[in-house]
């Protein structure tokens, strides 16, 4: 079998559950692949070990990756592992942000990969507020607590599918302002990303073939889908995963090795006109469809 | 003089083994960019840099100020009592195992994500190796010392004041001088944690947008400014050592 | 002032084997008594005691001045290494005692004592730029500041030369005069130039020796005090 | 025993302090749950923990063993030259001045993700205490021996190795010592730049999965570690101080 | 072995200041000489100077032996404090010449001396379960071991009690007859008892003194021996 190496973005958690089925399953062995996952602990890390052809595939975040092309790094985007946003503009159910517009003049928490601002100034402009109507405070490793604790009125980063399920468990619910029907264009919240001169298009083709298999096995089985992925790791066999599995399903990238380019388009002039990337590059330097010739 | 010559020439050097690691080991500029590329960053970055390295500079400052206060503090505590130092040693030593990144929670739940918690990270950090260096100190008066005040119908406080602490002055100075190497890492793990200025942010900052080279022109001021630090120290920690012997 | 005699009776075990004792030594009042002595024979114990100091030694037995009042705060030491608090100058080291008992020093006082003891234009200076020689005179100035009626030194000359050994005894002698005192010493010249009594410490006990005839403090080429210094090497060899 | 003691006195205190703060300052279990929690969580997740503690521990022992060799071997080479010190005392100031955060990526990419990095972690922190510990005994040999040796015609390396460095343990002890402490958090810094395994890598996995109760488990564990190995460390440093004096 | 003359001509400078000298003195072959002097005269620094030991003091002059060889290797050297390494027991001290310049020591000349110097029973134990007495004599054996025809003593025996420094004296003096060596020392009686020649250094110069009539070593209480030492006192006193 073809060895193939994967660096996740993070922790296993539900999000990676087409490539923890893939495995299970054996649908990698199938299409001749043997797969090793690796998961590190900061987000950065992935794009820049592939970059550096540690690794055949890394996981990251679409708005990243328009940073990390235009700062040279030599990768692109091959296929998608969760095509809606994740992230969401988090804050306390029983708190007194209704809408974005009643953020004026309070505390917006976020933990640093380097577009919040860009996002959160989007949201607010759309409210007809700009950045410094809102205090920006990084609160890095923990989102949900500082805002539980209500040291801050909302964050921006949390993900939808986990956040606002941890926040009902522990008893203080969360509400959540989905940021692509706030003024966001929408992205992939998770892809895979290749080294833009070295990849095996051959071979990461096949790779998405089985996490497509395993994602249709997901959607047509959630139950069955669930167990295997829990009896995994016992770590992993919790409520706050169950709940996050069903929320997640919905989300996983039918066809992952299918390209939207408008999708990449958008994003990356909408990043241009925030001024975090310089010039506009075309969509061909951002992202392949590995199946096109 | 000498000093800073040496000085210069370590810069050359690892100046030149990080050149020499870039170009023959290969490493591309997202990972390790070369000299050159930094000092471009570092000048383009300038203003933001400044700003954001003032703020790391009050916080390391403050912290080592109230860190070698309450170490030292600490210290003439425990070399007043045994119980006290039976009990509290293992607790120093606890104090030390536990990773800072745990509390921080904790410290800006209380302390909110202003200078605050970064100063107490910074104490935190510096707090033992000036407790324990000072305790060490103030246990060793020389006996002969002691004698004397005991002949001299010395009071218990006046002995520790005027005889145990100036005579233990030489061991805080080396604590001094290992709370200056760490107080700015202290500081930096504290902006981590949660902040919105300083040059551990920054770093967070150009990490999480791909700027490596901006990265390593905050993590290069954070550095030089660590080496200025010691050297003041050091030169203020020799004084003291030799004012006491 | 009067200078009490000091009595000490009884015995010093050290883990519960006998280091000497027992024995009874008495220092007369207002004279000079010097102990010889083998090394590590109890004479720095012996003399620890008396002042109060911590000994690794448990002694079973008796301490007192012979008029009945306690020792406490009646006596004065000195020893072998000076013992100048090195961030202190001399004045600072004189005064000492005062500050560490919450007194005003008597800055007169002590200035004249230190001019006494010639160091009046080094009263500003620190121990480290002094000389081995004026440091132990400058640690002799602090012990008479304490102005105590009984003085233990503890071969306070020993690490000085011996020029600079002969100027510091007869200072001390004649400073000291009239006090009780116990000098603890390795050198029998000294003790037989400086010694109203003489005693002789050995494991078995202590031995008086004759001292010479001449009053102390005693011409060093005296033939009397040479026989003595050579009588108390004899009596030492046979100790070691 | 009598230290033994003591040892479970503070126990008490730092359990009694820790449930007085949950209690009185109301603090919410998601920032730092009570003792009873963690106890729960720890047993709860005991095979879990066990094996992730496993393999810190390996990681600590090996980086412990390595920065140990690696440092004195440093100390050795710098107590030789003068000219060598001058260069790379700044250098190691430098050093430590550098948060080890901006060289994971370097180190992983040469050394993966697997139990190398952590090591080498763990011995960059620890490399520096014991080298400048040992280093500073070295240049102090007293200079009677120095005088013994050149008398006796003795070749330059067997004054080093029979003289200076024997003269020279106890300050490596002291070096050790504070080693001890640093050692852990080297490894679990390691692995939270990147592992699969190990208390770093579980707590930060619990507090990413929200479960803080697991993750104060897991820190109580490693405090616990850091303290015997203290001990055991403490043990050997007086033996290799008594020896030498 | 035959023990030359040492001749050290010149003077002494620190930091530009003159520190002693000019002087002109010669060590006679096979005889000891022993130097007396105020602290800080400059003693230590001539006898380092000899064994070619690092100094704060600029030397101008020449330093040779009589017999026209180079000095380097045939001086000995034993200082006050014993200087015995803590971490070898008494044998592994005596033998450390030779480890340090990586021969293999002669084990049963080891054992000899330190039989010689009455350790035979002490030959495994660590310098710190000693006495002062015992760790000197084990520095002796070190000195004896290197077996130098030139050996300078710095004090070797002023930490020693009385008692048991007369009995290091007799001890040096017989295991050492023969070399030519250097005896400093601050106790006129020791010169007086030991030396062949004395000598006392001045700030400004080297007087010889008449030694004792008795060849040495000599009886302490030796009319000729005491009278001597006063002799000594007064030149001491005069020139600190
Ligand atoms: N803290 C202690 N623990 C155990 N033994 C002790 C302690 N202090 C002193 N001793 C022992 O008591 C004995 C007497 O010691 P002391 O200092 O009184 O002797 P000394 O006659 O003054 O000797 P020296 O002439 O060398 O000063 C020594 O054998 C010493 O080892
Ligand atoms: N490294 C140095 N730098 C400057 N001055 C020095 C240095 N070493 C010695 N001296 C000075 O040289 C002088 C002679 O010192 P030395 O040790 O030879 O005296 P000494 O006669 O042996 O005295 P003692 O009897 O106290 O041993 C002293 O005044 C001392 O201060
Ligand atoms: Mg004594
Ligand atoms: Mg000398």
């Amino acid at each position: 079998a073809d060895k193939l190496t994967l660096i996740l973005d993070w922790f296993v958690n539900p999000d990676h559950g087409p490539i923890v089925i893939a495995q299970e399953k054996g649908y990698f062995a199938d299409q001749g692949l043997d797969v090793e996952v690796v998961a590190p602990a900061d987000p950065a890390d992935p794009p820049k070990m592939v970059a550096a052809g540690r690794a055949d595939l890394g996981i990251t975040y679409q708005p990243q990756l328009h940073l990390q092309v235009a700062e040279g790094l030599p990768l692109k985007r091959v296929g998608t592992l969760v095509a809606t946003p994740l992230n969401c503009l988090l804050v306390r159910e029983d708190g007194p942000i209704r809408s974005i517009a009643d953020l004026k003049g309070k505390k917006v928490g976020y933990s640093v990969a380097g577009v919040e601002e860009a996002m959160i100034g989007a949201l607010l402009k759309r409210a007809g507020l700009t950045i410094d109507d809102v205090e920006m405070v990084n609160v890095n490793f923990s989102l949900s607590p500082a805002l539980m604790a209500g040291q801050v009125d909302a964050v921006i980063g949390a993900y939808r599918n986990f956040e606002l399920n941890q926040m009902n468990i522990e008893g203080v619910p969360g509400r959540c302002f989905y940021v692509e029907e706030e003024g966001l264009p929408t992205y992939d919240e998770l892809i895979y990303a290749a080294n833009a001169e070295t990849m095996d298009k051959e071979k990461i083709a096949r790779f998405l073939a089985a996490t497509e298999k395993a994602t249709q096995f997901i959607v047509n089985h959630p139950e069955e889908s669930w167990t295997i992925f829990a009896g995994t790791s016992p770590e992993l066999d919790d409520e706050l995963n169950a709940r996050a599995w069903k929320d997640t399903i919905a989300r996983f990238a039918p066809s992952p090795a299918g390209l939207d380019a408008g999708r990449y388009a958008r994003f990356e002039a909408f990043l241009n006109e925030a001024g975090l990337v310089e010039g506009i590059r075309p969509v061909n330097d951002l992202a392949i469809d590995v199946g096109a010739q | 003089m000498k000093r800073l010559l040496w000085a210069a020439a370590a810069t050359v050097l690892v100046l030149g083994l990080w050149q020499a690691l870039v170009s023959l080991a290969g490493l591309p500029p997202f990972i390790l960019p070369g000299p050159g590329r930094v000092a471009t960053a570092l000048w383009k970055n300038r203003v933001l840099i400044a700003d954001n390295a003032g703020v790391t500079i009050l916080e390391v400052l403050l912290g080592l100020v109230l860190g070698t206060l309450v170490g030292a503090a600490t210290a003439i505590g425990l070399a007043a009592s045994a119980s006290a130092r039976a009990l509290m040693r293992p607790i120093l030593v606890f104090s030390q195992a536990i990773p800072v990144f745990a509390l921080a929670p904790i410290l800006t739940l209380w302390l909110g994500y202003g200078i605050g918690s970064k100063v107490v990270m910074a104490v935190l950090i510096i707090f033992f190796p000036v407790a324990s260096s000072f305790l060490d100190g103030l246990l060793t008066t020389p006996q002969g010392y002691l004698d004397l005040a005991r002949c001299m119908g010395a009071r218990p406080g006046a002995t520790l004041w005027r005889i145990r602490v100036p005579a233990a002055l030489p061991s805080l100075a080396s604590g001094l001088r290992l709370a200056a190497v760490y107080a700015p890492i202290g500081a930096v793990i504290g902006e981590w944690v949660g902040a919105s200025r300083g040059l551990g942010y920054l770093m967070l900052l150009a990490n999480g947008r791909a700027k490596i080279d901006l990265m390593f022109a905050s993590l290069i001021v954070l550095a030089a400014f660590t080496i200025i630090l010691h050297a003041l120290i050091d030169f203020l920690a020799t004084r003291l050592q030799s004012d006491a012997n | 002032m009067t200078a009490p005699a000091v009595r000490v009776a009884g015995r010093g075990e050290v883990d519960g084997a006998p280091l000497f004792g027992p024995l009874d030594i008495v220092l007369p009042g207002g004279q000079w008594t010097c102990l010889l002595g083998p090394s590590g024979v109890g004479k720095s114990t012996v003399l620890r005691l008396i002042a109060d100091l911590p000994t690794g030694v448990s002694f079973l037995g008796t301490i007192s001045a012979e008029d009945g009042m306690p020792l406490k705060g009646r006596v004065g030491y000195m020893a072998q290494s000076d013992l100048l608090l090195p961030w202190l100058d001399v004045t600072g080291n004189v005064e000492l005692g005062a500050r560490l008992r919450h007194e005003r020093p008597d800055a007169a006082r002590a200035a004249a004592l230190v001019e006494r003891v010639g160091l009046g234009p080094r009263a500003r200076r620190r121990p480290r730029t002094l000389s081995g020689g004026e440091r132990q005179r400058a640690a002799l100035a602090r012990t008479l500041m304490e102005d105590r009626p009984i003085v233990l030194l503890d071969e306070p000359f020993s690490a000085l030369d011996a020029g600079n050994r002969a100027a510091m005894q007869e200072t001390a002698a004649e400073l000291l005069a009239g006090r009780t005192v116990l000098l603890v010493t390795h050198d029998p010249a000294e003790a037989a130039r400086l010694g109203h009594h003489i005693l002789v410490m050995t494991a078995s006990g202590v031995i008086p020796a004759e001292p010479p005839a001449l009053p102390p403090i005693r011409p060093f080429d005296d033939p009397g005090t040479l026989a003595c210094q050579a009588r108390l090497l004899t009596l030492l060899r046979r100790a070691a």
